[in-house]
């Protein structure tokens, strides 16, 4: 399935892009694809924190996916 | 009564302060996140914002109904501004009403503390010599 | 720095903001006390505050000083009203910057807390049917 | 000797003037003339606290007062 994902902050300096499709095999929970994100782009790892959020919400790891869900790459917050 | 905004236009306080006066509210208080002019000794020359905007505005939101709950707060706005901000200039806004001041205080300080802990929206310090996206490494 | 005021004339914020606005300052907290409509489900009509003034102005300088030394502020205005006031008008005014924004709500805090203890001020309520020193008997 | 008293508030209303020449055997202290108010204005021990100021300071009882101190009757106070 196709899930779209948006980068924001750093994530998108290293992922190179705002948007991006990324294709994974049905079912995916959130944590299958940071496993997927992770080894496409390892600088993820060197950040302080990555969260996902699932259209609009934090998700948790164990959440499942489904097609066309828009997929956030979190880095730290630093607004204020 | 909220009065959440994400904005690209400078920040206006006595406008948040009006929002939120009422007649039944002894306090108010506004805290106010100015752009410094230095990091850590270091001369930051201007910060640039960008946020997941639904999710940032939906985030605040959030915030602000758990501070009217958790403090009895009566009114809270919370503006935040996105984009390229001068030394000086106003990052953040919130304006927070209640019956006495410790609440005022309390529901305030919970909403600033808490969005920078989940407010999707990030800084980035521009430098003489560089740039870096604040708080992103360990 | 200090701006300590005492004043017969409605009170403005934002000079109060102005003045603690600072470049090496991230936070401004800001506490506005507003003339209350009821007191204990009771309607009031409007708050009359008189002064010692020399002592009022010299209480208020010395706890801002202490708020500083004690907190690391940077500047602060501490503006409070006497005469007649309306109900929604401010009483008092404290602004507050800090490098860094605990300092600044701590520092505000403190403001209030002390000179609602110590500064010679006083206000009474007038209602309807009488009017009553606040807090003059046990 | 003579002591200008001011009063403020409700010692105001207890006193019935704002200012006031109160005559003190000499030498006094801060505890005197707090003796010889209550004693002429009684309504003053109703108050939740009355504190003396001397010449714009808060004055513990001990301090001794002079010729032309200025002294205030500071009752509850209420500002913010």
């Amino acid at each position: 399935m196709k899930i779209s994902l948006l980068s924001f902050g750093i994530a998108k300096d290293i992922t190179g892009q705002r948007f991006l499709d990324v294709e994974l095999p049905s079912p995916a929970t959130v944590g299958d694809l940071r496993s997927v994100l992770v080894k496409q782009f390892p600088r993820l790892s060197e950040l302080a924190s990555v969260r996902l959020a699932v259209n609009s919400e934090y998700a948790d790891e164990s959440v499942f996916l489904s097609e066309n869900d828009e997929v956030a790459l979190i880095p730290p917050v630093s607004g204020g | 009564m909220l009065d959440i905004q994400l904005l690209t236009t400078p920040l206006d306080t006595q406008a948040c302060i009006q929002f939120v006066h009422a007649d039944d509210a002894g306090g108010i208080d506004v805290f106010i996140g100015t752009v410094r002019n230095a990091t850590k000794g270091k001369a930051v020359l201007r910060l640039d914002f960008e946020a997941y905007e639904p999710m940032a505005i939906a985030e605040m939101r959030k915030i602000a109904e758990q501070a009217l709950e958790k403090f009895g707060a009566k009114k809270i706005a919370l503006h935040h501004r996105v984009g390229t901000l001068e030394i000086g200039e106003a990052a953040v806004v919130i304006a927070v009403s209640a019956p006495h001041r410790a609440a005022a205080f309390d529901a305030c300080r919970y909403c600033i503390d808490t969005l920078k802990e989940t407010v999707p929206i990030w800084k980035k310090e521009i430098f003489e010599d560089g740039e870096v996206w604040v708080a992103a490494h360990p």
